[in-house]
């Protein structure tokens, strides 16, 4: 048996690892979904955190720990310069911003060869990450998403992805609440970014894309921005659709594409919502107040 | 002098396709407030559907038909299975995004299965290898038609929204759906014609650009989806003729990016832009010409 | 609760080039209930989303207790014990009656964010505290019993009862009221009239907005009466009811009232 | 919750898990790591599985390796570098191979390589043209020709032939290959003491070059140098023609840039598109001739130098399984592969060189009416 378990292991680490990194990313996304920040910002978060912790351990030597909190910092810096201006945008600009703060983070990595190689990428990077690094990752992540929920920060939040006009009203700083998350979400995403660099031997621009970022907000968006398990189904139902799929290398992508359109159509509040009786209802009314506050805005 | 010119042919060129092709991310937007991700997809459907038809032999304005009544077809597929049926759930819009980014990617996967992964040609003709030179300036049979296809089929769009019933009916949608519902027009119905319309200037485009620059293949979609969404900044959200002074403007952007700064930061240069826009004029440059949505 | 004085001076506002209000000026006393009435598209909810902040005044001046409040953000206007309701009630429908409520003591917390994840004992003891009083202020307004149901699942008069609680629940030295009786039969009305005095006799100032005049003269000391923008009468609720221009306002315009 | 994650990643295992069950012979697994969906890395990985394929089965039929039967177990991983990793691990952990023939790309390489080498697993690379692969440790080896080893020779060839004094270059930016390219490109420009007039570049995706042909027209260069991939190549061809780019400036390409795909997207702008290659259709051996014809057979196409070098790395593994009698022990079988000399293959004979990069000597290929021909002097 054990020795089940340790052949399992071997085969699967690597899928086991990168379910959890997807996770830690998902609460990234979480965090900002859960204010209403849909984000494409997670590749260029990722790439800043990514570059700057291998840096950190290849050129300057540091031991590991403090080259993931320095990548995970710069993120959150990121977060922090492009937040001030960007969190002014509404819905759908907001998205299109922070895809272009990606990409022009893309680009420079491609075109900054003396720190970040090019499109060659970093290669020959040491494999630092272990399997419980990032699980440890995720349970703090989930911890601080849990406490936070129950607070009167979280009770903050709720109010103001719901109707911002009420928030305010009740003397809840909505910018910097939401600004505040937003950086969260670019530390978790750096440490995230970090981590992976650590994990692959190898990274390159193409990594932090447009797909990243995409995929990032599949996570939590599948699993359910309500519940807080949702980015970790999400994520593992993600990473493991492809190869639970690898049966049929023809119909792959289509199967991907057809299952996830399948659970947005019937579990539009992602796939934790099963758990919730009362959904359907709540869900209408969440739009109306949402529609309402759109209106409230213009 | 020369050198200058051409770039101005290359950008206007390139432009003109961008230009086709927001036009339908930008009218989806106007009348849902969504912004459909599989628009994408459905460029690179009627570039294979024209190239199919192409290939049965099918004169060349015969098969512009078909690309545009193709990527029209997916157009209305995509607010039948996805959009309908989450408005009808009362889906978040987030849900709407992930659905059609996913769609976008079943479409791909089937193109991959039906038409190979590879790139391929429209078939070649002679009178497209036609091209002038004046005054150093090489100037292509097939830019000039393409040019003209794309200002007709703006025209075209033009005149419907304006002039006729189905026009008057999208833009009292657009302005509001409740009061659209008041007046007697057929909500559901007007949406598919939307879907329709945008879905079919996305195969024109994907027709147009597969004929200029000799590539269809399943994965053209993608990055022409990111240039629909540059424009439609630029343009302004739901601005049509926004996006048609977007789509040459970030052709004219891109070329002279190249060549009068460096071609390994034009994208930079690009995406920098929008985002200094979405800052300073987030209604994008053109939003004079439009009232803005309620 | 020592309610404040709240001082409005010439405030205007157009929406693209459409006068909204054309400049107001009046004065809702400390620990008073005052009116503020007209007909629809008068300029009342203007007015209000201006006093807390919600748009920017394009002129003009609006005081407490003779402290500019003029320029402040909706969060700092609350901040500084101005508490609202809406007209169109906004609630959060997805969260229980107590979690509503509870949103309006977001200002008594004082623990920061990281003694909340240090899970300090402090930081229970203040929830305990402010759950415990927004029970009690929903039994005030006896609708304790509903503490556990989901808003969006209430009557229309609890739903306005929870907002007037919710506003309660944040320490207001300045209650607006944005039409509470909107929707409301007539013993709903008497009740409200009712809390209205309650909060009255507990010190705070209150700004009701109205289109009930029967209301309004029953538990205001003073009338602010607005029409297209400005102000066209003001005085004790008998006064108002015999003003020719308020009488004219009302049934030359809008037969509704 | 945990338990439900488990189960999924068993109903996973149970899905991908295949039966490899061989009766009398003693199998030999075989991975083949090549991307058949996911863009442009399919052009690639398809050819090698189908040369991979084909080279197993000829193996397999003619008996010469005995008992032992070569099992081919092909991996999609789409050009994604976390799947790439993910086969590998299974791979070498569950299907126990001997001896993994890919990935596709580069960068896959650089990620699920070192799995391999630290496993003990020979990998053998037939696309990969970056430097650096077989830096990564001594169980890495490559049949495919890096760009250094081909395109100084093309230059050399062109420079007599035309005595160029000024060059353009145009690449792909985002692709490491092609980055890569440029600078053996480069390089190479330099020491022939060709002065490059312009370097201009392009990403993925990209269909429209004309802003950077029209600056290098104006640049008015001797001959062009494109870093890039077949069907990206073949559009800059045609696109460099149209625009007016005369005939007397020639443009050479490089080693991923030889697919049957280049003439039929460039047509007859492609004339005179020189190349190096480590193989071409036309070589003239019996061994080569009857791998042509027998690709053609199977496949209805015709085979281009990726399914050629896929071809050759089975017939490698074959040779050193044989020589090292048996998969039993992997460090012998490695130590045979790295021994591979004068293997008699498709085009001509195989070695290895110390560094396990494959000896062979790249031809000059000029494409002439839609098809490569070995350039004349």
């Amino acid at each position: 048996m054990s020795a089940w378990i340790s052949q399992f292991f071997a085969s699967y680490s690597n899928i086991i690892d990168l379910c959890l990194l997807n996770s830690l990313v998902g609460y990234g996304l979480f965090l900002a979904l859960s204010a209403n920040m849909f984000s494409l910002a997670t590749g260029g978060f990722m790439a800043l955190g990514a570059y700057c912790s291998v840096y950190c351990t290849m050129e300057l030597g540091f031991p590991f720990a403090p080259a993931v909190f320095a990548g995970a910092l710069l993120a959150a810096l990121g977060a922090a310069a492009i937040g001030a201006p960007v969190l002014r945008l509404r819905g759908d600009y907001f998205m299109l911003a922070t895809f272009a703060f990606t990409e022009v983070i893309r680009v420079i990595a491609l075109n900054w060869d003396s720190v970040t190689g090019g499109a060659i990428g970093i290669f020959s990077i040491p494999r630092h990450t272990e399997t419980w690094h990032l699980a440890l990752a995720v349970a703090v992540v989930i911890y601080v998403a849990y406490t936070l929920r129950r607070s009167y920060f979280g009770r903050a939040i709720a109010a103001v992805k719901q109707d911002d006009v009420v928030a305010q009203s009740m003397g809840v700083n909505v910018f910097m609440h939401r600004l505040s998350l937003f950086i969260a979400s670019g530390f978790i995403c750096g440490a995230a970014g970090a981590l992976a660099a650590h994990l692959n031997y190898f990274i390159g621009p193409g990594d932090f894309g447009l797909v990243r970022s995409v995929d990032a907000l599949t996570y939590p968006i599948l699993g359910g921005v309500n519940a807080l398990a949702g980015p970790l189904i999400g994520a593992i139902f993600t990473t493991l659709l492809p190869e639970a799929l690898r049966f049929s290398n023809q119909l792959r992508e289509i199967l991907m594409g057809a299952l996830v359109v399948a659970i947005v159509l019937y579990l539009p509040g992602g796939a934790m919502s099963v758990f919730k009786l009362r959904w359907f209802g709540v869900r209408a009314g969440e739009t109306k107040l949402a529609a309402a506050t759109e209106q409230a805005q213009s | 002098m020369s050198t200058f010119l051409q770039q101005l042919v290359n950008g206007i060129s390139l432009g003109s396709t961008y230009a086709v092709f927001a036009m339908g991310c930008t009218l989806i937007f106007g009348v849902l407030n969504i912004v459909n991700m599989a628009q994408g997809a459905f460029f690179m459907g009627g570039a294979y559907f024209g190239l199919e038809a192409a290939r049965l032999g099918l004169p060349a304005p015969l098969a512009l038909a078909v690309a545009l009544a193709g990527g029209g077809l997916l157009g209305m597929l995509s607010e039948l299975v996805i959009f309908r049926t989450l408005r009808a759930r009362g889906g978040h819009r987030w849900m709407g995004l992930v659905a059609s980014l996913a769609l976008a990617r079943m479409m791909i996967g089937l193109a991959q299965e039906i038409f190979g992964t590879q790139v391929q040609r429209y078939p070649a003709s002679d009178l497209m290898q036609i091209s002038w030179e004046i005054a150093d300036v090489r100037i292509q049979l097939l830019q000039v038609v393409l040019l003209l296809v794309s200002l007709l089929l703006m025209a075209l769009l033009a005149f419907v929204l304006q002039r006729s019933s189905i026009g008057r009916a999208i833009r009292t949608v657009a302005f509001s759906e409740d009061v659209a519902r008041i007046v007697g027009v057929p909500v559901g119905r007007t949406i598919l014609a939307t879907f329709f319309l945008a879905g079919a200037l996305a195969g024109a485009a994907g027709m147009l650009l597969g004929n200029l620059f000799n590539v269809v293949s399943p994965f053209m979609g993608e990055q022409m989806l990111v240039k629909g969404l540059t424009v439609i900044i630029l343009g302004g959200l739901g601005n049509v003729p926004g996006a048609v002074a977007g789509g040459f403007l970030l052709g004219l952007i891109e070329v002279f990016s190249v060549a009068y700064v460096s071609s390994s930061f034009r994208d930079a240069i690009g995406f920098g832009l929008i985002f200094v826009i979405l800052l300073v004029k987030p209604n994008g440059l053109f939003s004079g010409f439009e009232e803005r949505r309620a | 609760m020592i309610g404040v004085q709240l001082e409005v001076w010439k405030i205007a506002k157009r929406f693209q080039g459409i006068v909204a209000v054309d400049s107001i000026s009046f004065v809702a006393a400390a620990r008073q209930v005052t009116g503020l009435i007209g007909p629809n598209g008068s300029g009342k909810t203007t007015t209000m989303n201006m006093i807390t902040g919600l748009y920017p005044a394009d002129a003009g001046r609006i005081t407490l207790d003779g402290v500019p409040l003029t320029g402040s953000p909706p969060h700092q206007v609350a901040a500084r014990g101005v508490a609202r309701t809406f007209q169109n009630i906004r609630l959060l429908a997805d969260q229980s009656v107590l979690a509503n409520v509870t949103l309006g003591t977001h200002l008594g917390h004082r623990r920061s964010i990281l003694a909340v994840l240090a899970r300090l004992p402090g930081v229970a003891r203040e929830e305990r505290e402010a759950e415990g009083r927004c029970r009690s202020l929903l039994d005030e307004l006896r609708i304790g019993h509903l503490a556990e149901v989901l808003a969006g699942n209430l009557s229309y008069g609890d739903r306005r009862r929870v907002e007037i609680a919710r506003a309660l629940a944040t320490r207001p030295r300045l209650l607006l009221l944005d039409e509470p009786a909107a929707g409301m039969n007539h013993s709903e009305k008497e009740q409200l009239a009712d809390l209205i005095r309650q909060i009255k006799a507990s010190g705070i100032t209150v700004l009701l907005i109205e289109h009930d005049i029967d209301l309004v003269s029953k538990v205001t000391d003073h009338i602010v009466c607005l029409n297209f923008g400005r102000e066209i009468a003001e005085g004790t609720p008998a006064e108002i009811r015999n003003s020719p221009a308020v009488i004219e306002a009302y049934l030359g315009r809008d037969e509704a009232a | 919750m945990k338990r439900s994650v488990f189960a999924l990643l068993l109903s996973a295992a149970g899905a991908m898990a295949f039966s490899s069950a061989a009766l009398s012979e003693t199998p030999v697994n075989i991975g083949i790591v090549q991307a058949t969906s996911g863009g442009s890395a399919a052009l690639y990985g398809l050819m090698q599985k189908n040369g991979a394929e084909l080279a197993i089965d000829e193996i397999n039929t003619s008996g010469k390796l005995g008992d032992y039967k070569l099992v081919g177990i092909h991996q999609d991983d789409a050009g994604d570098r976390g799947q790439s990793v993910n086969i590998f691990q299974r791979l070498i952990n569950q299907e126990k191979v001997a001896v993994i023939l890919g990935p596709t790309l580069a960068t896959s390489a650089f990620a699920a390589d070192p799995l391999a080498q630290k496993a003990g697993v020979p990998v053998i690379a037939s696309s990969n043209t970056a430097p650096g692969i077989t830096d990564m440790g001594d169980y890495i080896f490559r049949t495919s020709p890096p760009e250094s080893m081909v395109f100084p020779g093309v230059l050399a060839y062109v420079k007599k032939k035309y005595s160029p004094k000024t060059a353009a270059q145009i690449y792909g930016i985002d692709d490491t290959l092609m980055k890569s390219a440029y600078a053996v490109h480069k390089k190479a420009l330099e020491s022939e003491d060709i002065k490059i007039v312009a370097t201009e570049t392009f990403q993925k995706g990209d269909v429209d070059y004309s802003a950077q042909l029209t600056k290098i027209k104006a640049a008015n260069p001797d001959i062009l140098v494109i870093g890039g991939l077949a069907e990206e190549t073949a559009n800059i061809v045609r696109q460099a023609r149209q625009l007016g780019i005369p005939p007397s400036t020639v443009i050479l390409g490089a080693n991923a840039a030889i697919s049957n795909k280049l003439a039929e997207l460039a047509g007859a702008t492609a004339d005179g598109f020189t190349v190096g290659s480590g193989w071409f259709i036309q070589y003239d051996s019996p061994k080569n001739k009857a791998f042509v014809e027998a690709y053609r057979k199977r496949y209805s196409s015709d085979p281009d130098n990726f399914a050629a070098q896929a071809y050759t790395s089975v017939y490698v593994v074959a040779d050193a399984v044989k020589r090292a009698g048996g998969v039993s022990d992997l460090k012998k079988l490695r130590d045979a592969i790295a021994a591979t000399k004068d293997l008699e293959a498709n085009n001509g004979s195989f070695s290895f060189d110390a560094h396990r990069e494959p000896a062979v000597t790249p031809k000059v290929l000029v494409m002439k009416g839609g098809k490569f021909i070995l350039a004349a002097d």
